[in-house]
């Protein structure tokens, strides 16, 4: 096992934590943290497989698409975690259950 | 482009931009309404006319033709004579049933609405007649399944829906047949154009046999729905809830011969030989006997006005089918001709049915008694109707029964004879009560009481179109000899149909 | 107000045990016997780093040769930006508190790292071009720099009109955008530099990019950091 | 150089432009929302159908951005399902705007609407003309992004909780696909989807790389078990969003899907999976028509007769798999399924919300006697309907038409047997509503009706069922364009006999 393949695997395993933890956990916070954990697992990845080009330098490919990637994550992840701020504040909850009681409905043509 | 062309796009156009038209004038501008009505409905049915002189100059096979590419078939129209027949029928009666129409529903609601789908109903039912292949008039077919449902739930009442929901129950399933049937052809046989004598290769038989059978069936299946075929017609008694022009061109005409229109089509212009070759057809005669006679005997036990005639329409149906299947230039002839003179009738007695319970609010066999005195010109042109179906010389339902009779007797199956007769002693006994009641019974039930016995005789603009029709059914038997009448065009066709 | 479960059923943790099981199984079987010979694209890289007028290859695949996925990348952060904003100012257009009373010691750092912060932005900036940095390294830090000034007291967001701010956040992407279709009209491809100005150009979207990611990155902060009463209140308001 | 001829050579990168421009500056300007986005609607509607023309005319074409060419640089690639695709993404894209116009009566609260909006239509395109997996995975990130912003946008909480599921969904699929092309690039060195397809193998690598993708790409379609996002994203997010989520959001990981799977992956794939895949779809058919018989909201109907539709798109695969015209069949069909569902689905979602607005309520049995108030929203749900039910004259036929010949023509007869009777199922539902509109109003639902339902409202609904009903007689244009430069394993192959 290589350097490069012990930064693959960990990331593989860093994906599986975060899945499973985006399943289980209910609370909104923890789902986004979750997937944060799983991103990282992915960019993890993609760094160890930038390391694996022969010769000194790495790849850079996966490097930009790294750089990419974490641009999107940080978009998304601020995003998350407005949207659930504004669950909390109208509801009181942040899970997904924090719609079930009330009515259907949408008032955007009032 | 050619006035033959021109006819036909005019025939097939005319009827769904009508349909535009009022959706677009909307509920409350009434008269230009009815005016673009009336309109449409005289063009579509001059151009149909139009179209039949086209088929009747044009040579075997060289027939006008208008269309474009859809799916590697074409979506094609064509004026061939069988097509014609039907459409000029439909295209007539519409314009007919406009007038009688504008008089029924002059107290009703949503008249947009109606007249819209009932436009596109025509419209589909035209379009079909003119189908030049099997995938136009299954697109014509759906729509005219689709655009039905409005009209049969008009008045929006729970039992309107109620017999909506039936409505569908029966020809969407039969539309999913029909489609996977058509399909199902195509896959194994190509574009199935409409052939005068069968399109399909007889070399199919020996490779196809089996599939050509379940397509046949599933055909039969899909068609059988419209043409009320036994055990499918349960729908067109409970389709009765409609308003009565739609009982009147819709379910006596438009909807019901797009069924045994497409049954014919199939038959005569699709499977040709092969049909007799795979033994599919005696079959469908035994079929289409049996609703003959299940159709005439359930008449019988009605009492409500429009479920008799609906149970007269299931059996007057099969005639034609019956015809059909016989398989021969004559029996043939009679099933086209029967289009045209069932249509007439049968019209006749719906408008006649709707004037009644218009004007006095009757709806019951049984409370028909002394209606003659009171409305002598309706129910004159109802008994001229009914005795005609009834087959009394020299109104049309005779010269259907003759030529069926003797087409029997020609192809060797005079089983059909007997049909015919037991059929005709049936049918007086469900009409003749009526005529009975009406003309000389004296008035007895509460509402003679209630409005007296002077003449109610209904709207002119229904009284005018019914009676109309009563004697254009007259004409059609007195003058079945002549040249151009729906006969002779039937036998026209027919030996077309049979290379006699 | 009901606390939230912390933890799922035992059946779904189960689930979720065999889901991210067999999903991590089958990616980890995968990631072992990745071929150890494949080269990518980095002597492609490198055999075109020259033509693409800056040093850094990864520079060179973010601002160049992949250019277009950048560009489409901070599209991607103006909409969440915008996303966010109809979240929380839709109701109103002030900016919430961030600090009332900012801490003295907090302050005093301030003070003294703000200015070096927006140095150190400045140096990732222009060192993007042939060593790691680059417009969202700088425009990180030049961000934190501005919650560091929120949250101290020194800055209030609030003072921008509504007009600056929007100019602030989406001119990086209109600049990039602006250099797209320029290139359209001038070498006939989008995002096709002219080869002697290539990167002039390139320095100039990540100059304006840096602006827009600190004010992305910073409003992003402070708009969602107020606390969920003051939310509540402002929501109600704009209503 | 002549405009035109610049134009002409700009097409791929002009339907990008246009609405990624328009979307900064109706950011910038608060009351530049409106104006700018119907004027990017209509500069996207003549190019996209210029593309379609140019693609009709010259076969695939390819645009090296940057002029760098794949597999360094990007391209965009327009083939004709491409070109298809953008043509209806224009179309509806149009529609949509003009009714969101009529629809969004207080400008000042939804100004966000319309940067977000075209936002998302400036993605769409740019997801339908990528030939590259990883700036794919932006362009979805982008799509999502976007959409789930839309749906949150009326902050209601149905929509708030229903938006973070779908956004949760979302990323999770994302990251899914990503890992997918991390696998990709690691084993076979490129993005670039041409060159992948000569460089793929289907060993372990290859076949993880497609599963991982596979179940991203079904998450964010919303392909039974994984449409647990969709109903409640769909029903509450504000109409004009509706239209555009089910009509042409969907479609963006689909199309992504079909491409990985039938043109780059076509030889690792194994048939096993192709047919697992025909087998949710052909129970989302079912699964999503029974949900839909039984809602009580008129959105929520509409967005499990999504879920229903979705399961058609599957069947794709394994009738393609069949090879030879049943192939070609299945590809013509499917894609214009895509097609006819998407006007007809969006027809429908804005006709509901016109319901909606006039009645401020959706439940079904409320609608009583509409068809006589609103008759034109009537009129545009039922015509919806009818591509729904997959009858003629309707896209929805068409597509069956082929679909079925596909199945016939395999031997997989039972795609049939799911197609006809999710058709019927449809009618279950269709006619329920329909029903309604015809019959009796209930006590007070007359008093209930604001009558608040614009033109551009009634109009735009109608106008998309139209165009679902005139593809049914019409659609030979679009019948041609689809198969141009379609993947080897289904080009290549005369018309049918």
């Amino acid at each position: 096992m290589t350097q490069a393949d012990l930064y693959t695997v960990a990331g593989g395993v860093l994906f599986t934590i975060g899945l499973y933890g985006l399943i289980t956990r209910p609370h909104l916070l923890y789902k986004v943290l979750a997937l944060n954990v799983a991103s990282g697992g992915v960019f993890m990845v993609f760094v160890g497989v930038a390391r694996r080009v022969p010769g000194p330098a790495p790849d850079p490919l996966p490097h930009a698409m790294v750089l990419t990637g974490i641009v999107v994550t940080v978009s998304s992840t601020a995003y998350a975690l407005a949207l659930a701020k504004r669950i909390f504040t109208e509801t009181g909850m942040a899970t997904l259950d924090s719609a079930d009681t009330m009515e259907g409905g949408e008032d955007a043509a009032e | 482009m050619s006035w033959h062309t021109l006819a036909l796009l005019v025939a097939a156009c005319t009827p769904f931009l009508t349909a535009v038209a009022v959706f677009l004038l909307g509920e409350h501008r009434g008269t230009l309404r009815t005016a673009t009505g009336l309109a449409g409905a005289a063009a579509t049915a001059a151009a149909a006319v139009a179209c039949a002189g086209s088929a009747l100059i044009s040579a075997p096979g060289e027939y006008a033709e208008v269309g474009f590419g859809l799916l590697e078939i074409g979506f094609v129209l064509r004026s061939d004579p069988l097509g014609v027949v039907f459409a000029v029928v439909a295209g007539c009666l519409w314009l007919v049933t406009t007038v009688y129409a504008t008089g029924y529903m002059s107290r009703s609601s949503d008249r947009a609405r109606f007249f819209g789908f009932f436009s596109i109903c025509v419209g589909s039912a035209i379009g079909l007649a003119l189908s030049a292949n099997l995938l136009t008039f299954f697109v014509f077919y759906e729509t005219l399944t689709l655009a039905t449902y409005p009209l049969v739930v008009h008045s929006g009442t729970p039992a309107a829906l109620k017999g909506g929901r039936t409505y569908l129950n029966y020809a969407l399933p039969a539309g999913a047949a029909l489609a996977v049937g058509v399909i199902w052809l195509h896959m194994i046989a190509g574009p199935v154009e409409f052939v005068a004598g069968g399109s399909l290769p007889s070399s199919l038989v020996q490779t196809h046999a089996g599939s050509l059978t379940a397509i046949f069936a599933l055909l039969m299946l899909g068609l059988g729905v419209k043409a009320a075929l036994f055990p499918l017609h349960g729908w067109l008694p409970a389709a009765m809830v409609a308003p009565a022009p739609v009982s009147a061109l819709l379910h006596a005409v438009a909807v019901v011969k797009a069924g045994v229109f497409g049954i014919a089509r199939v038959v005569l212009e699709v499977y040709g030989p092969l049909g007799r070759d795979l033994g599919l057809i005696p079959l469908l005669a035994a079929v289409a006997a049996f609703t003959i006679i299940f159709g005439s005997v359930r008449a019988l036990a009605q009492d409500d006005f429009k479920k008799r005639l609906a149970y007269s329409t299931v059996s007057q149906l099969s005639y034609i089918v019956l015809g059909v299947a016989i398989g021969g230039p004559l029996a043939a002839a009679a099933a086209i001709a029967h289009l045209a003179h069932h249509a007439a009738m049968k019209i006749t007695m719906f408008f006649t049915a709707g004037a009644v319970a218009e004007e006095v609010k009757v709806y019951r066999i049984s409370e028909l008694d002394g209606l003659g005195r009171r409305m002598p010109l309706t129910m004159g042109a109802f008994s001229l109707a009914a005795i005609g179906i009834v087959g009394v010389p020299p109104i049309a339902g005779f010269a259907t029964k003759w030529l069926l009779g003797m087409g029997s007797i020609e192809a060797g199956q005079a089983w059909v004879v007997a049909v015919l007769g037991l059929s005709s002693v049936l049918n007086a006994a469900y009409f003749f009560p009526i005529i009975g009641r009406a003309w000389f019974r004296g008035p007895k039930s509460e509402w003679a009481s209630e409005h007296g016995t002077k003449r109610v005789e209904g709207d002119l603009r229904m009284v005018a179109p019914l009676v109309l029709t009563a004697l254009v059914g007259l004409a059609m038997g007195v003058l079945a000899g002549a040249a151009l009448s729906p006969a002779s065009w039937a036998q026209m066709v027919a030996f077309l149909e049979f290379g006699g | 107000m009901a606390e939230p479960e912390l933890r799922s059923p035992l059946a779904v943790r189960a689930a979720a045990l065999a889901i991210s099981g067999g999903v991590g199984a089958l990616l980890i079987r995968a990631l072992l016997v990745l071929p150890k010979d494949e080269a990518g694209l980095a002597p492609l890289v490198k055999a075109n780093l020259d033509a693409s007028g800056v040093k850094n290859p990864v520079t060179a695949v973010l601002l160049n040769f992949r250019g277009y996925d950048t560009m489409l990348e901070i599209a991607v952060l103006v909409l969440a930006t915008i996303g966010v904003l109809s979240l929380t100012i839709a109701h109103s257009d002030k900016w919430p508190t961030v600090a009332e009373h900012a801490a003295p010691a907090l302050s005093a750092l301030a003070r003294f790292l703000a200015p070096a912060m927006v140095l150190v932005s400045g140096y990732l900036l222009w060192a993007g071009e042939h060593a790691p940095g680059g417009a969202f390294q700088a425009g990180s830090v030049l961000g934190a720099a501005g919650i560091l000034l929120a949250l101290s007291g020194y800055a209030r967001p609030a003072g921008m009109t509504g007009f600056a701010l929007r100019a602030a956040i989406t001119v990086g992407f209109i600049v990039f955008l602006a250099a797209a279709i320029g290139d359209m009209l001038i070498e006939g491809a989008l995002l096709e530099y002219p080869a002697d100005h290539a990167k002039t150009i390139m320095l100039a979207i990540e100059a304006w990019l840096t602006v827009s990611i600190a004010v992305i990155l910073a409003s992003l902060f402070i708009s969602s950091a107020s606390p969920v009463e003051e939310l509540r209140r402002r929501i109600r308001g704009g209503r | 150089m002549p405009l035109s001829e610049w134009v002409g050579a700009q097409l791929p990168a002009l339907v990008i432009l246009v609405p990624l421009t328009a979307a900064p500056v109706a950011f910038l300007g608060v009351r530049l929302g409106r104006p700018v986005a119907l004027v990017s609607a209509l500069m996207s509607q003549p190019l996209a159908i210029a593309l379609a023309l140019e693609v009709a005319r010259e076969g695939v074409l390819r645009y090296e951005i940057g002029g760098w060419g794949a597999p360094l640089g990007i391209d965009f690639v327009v083939d004709g399902l491409a070109a298809t695709m953008i043509l209806v993404t224009s179309v509806i894209g149009l529609l949509i705007t003009v009714y969101a116009s009529g629809y969004f009566t207080d400008q000042d609260r939804y100004r966000f609407f319309w940067p977000l909006w075209l936002f998302l239509w400036a993605s769409l395109h740019a997801l339908f003309l990528s030939g590259d997996a990883f700036n794919l995975y932006v362009c979805l990130e982008l799509v999502s992004m976007s959409a789930v912003a839309l749906v949150a946008l009326t902050a209601r909480r149905e929509a708030l909780v229903a938006a973070m599921r779908y956004m949760l969904a979302a990323i999770l699929g994302s990251l899914f696909y990503l890992l997918g092309v991390a696998l990709l690039y690691a084993a076979f060195g490129s993005l670039d989807m041409a060159t992948l397809r000569g460089a793929i193998r289907p060993d372990v690598t290859g076949q993880a790389a497609f599963a991982l993708m596979t179940v991203g790409l079904l998450l964010k379609t919303a392909l039974f078990p994984l449409h647990f996002w969709l109903p409640p994203a769909h029903a509450n997010a504000p109409s004009p969003v509706s239209a555009a989520l089910s009509a042409l959001v969907v479609k963006g990981s689909f199309y992504i899907l079909i491409r990985l799977w039938i043109d780059v992956g076509s030889p690792s794939v194994a048939p096993g999976t192709a047919h697992l895949l025909g087998v949710l779809g052909s129970v989302a058919i079912v699964w999503g028509s029974i949900q839909a018989l039984r809602q009580e909201r008129l959105k929520m109907l509409v967005a499990y007769s999504t879920v229903a539709q979705i399961g058609y798109l599957f069947l794709l695969f394994p009738l393609v798999r069949a090879g030879g015209v049943a192939a070609a069949d299945a590809w013509t069909g499917g894609v214009f399924h895509a097609v006819s569902h998407a006007l007809a689905k969006s027809a429908m979602f804005l006709a509901a919300g016109t319901v909606l607005a006039r009645l401020g309520h959706d439940r079904i049995e409320g609608v009583g006697g509409l068809s006589r108030r609103a008759p034109l929203t009537a009129m545009a749900f039922g015509l919806a309907g009818v591509t729904m039910m997959g009858l003629p004259p309707s896209g929805g036929f068409v597509a069956k038409w082929q679909m079925i010949s596909a199945s016939v023509l395999s031997g997989e007869w039972w795609w049939a047997v799911v197609i006809v009777a999710g058709g019927l199922l449809a009618a279950g539902y269709v006619f329920r509503v329909i029903g309604r509109f015809l019959g009796r109003e209930e006590a007070g639902d007359r008093e209930a009706d604001t009558g608040r339902s614009p033109r551009t409202m009634e109009w735009t609904a109608l106008a998309l069922a139209l165009g679902a009903l005139v593809l049914g007689v019409a659609g030979q244009p679009l019948l041609d364009l689809i198969p141009i430069g379609a993947p080897a394993l289904v080009a290549g192959i005369g018309v049918t006999p």
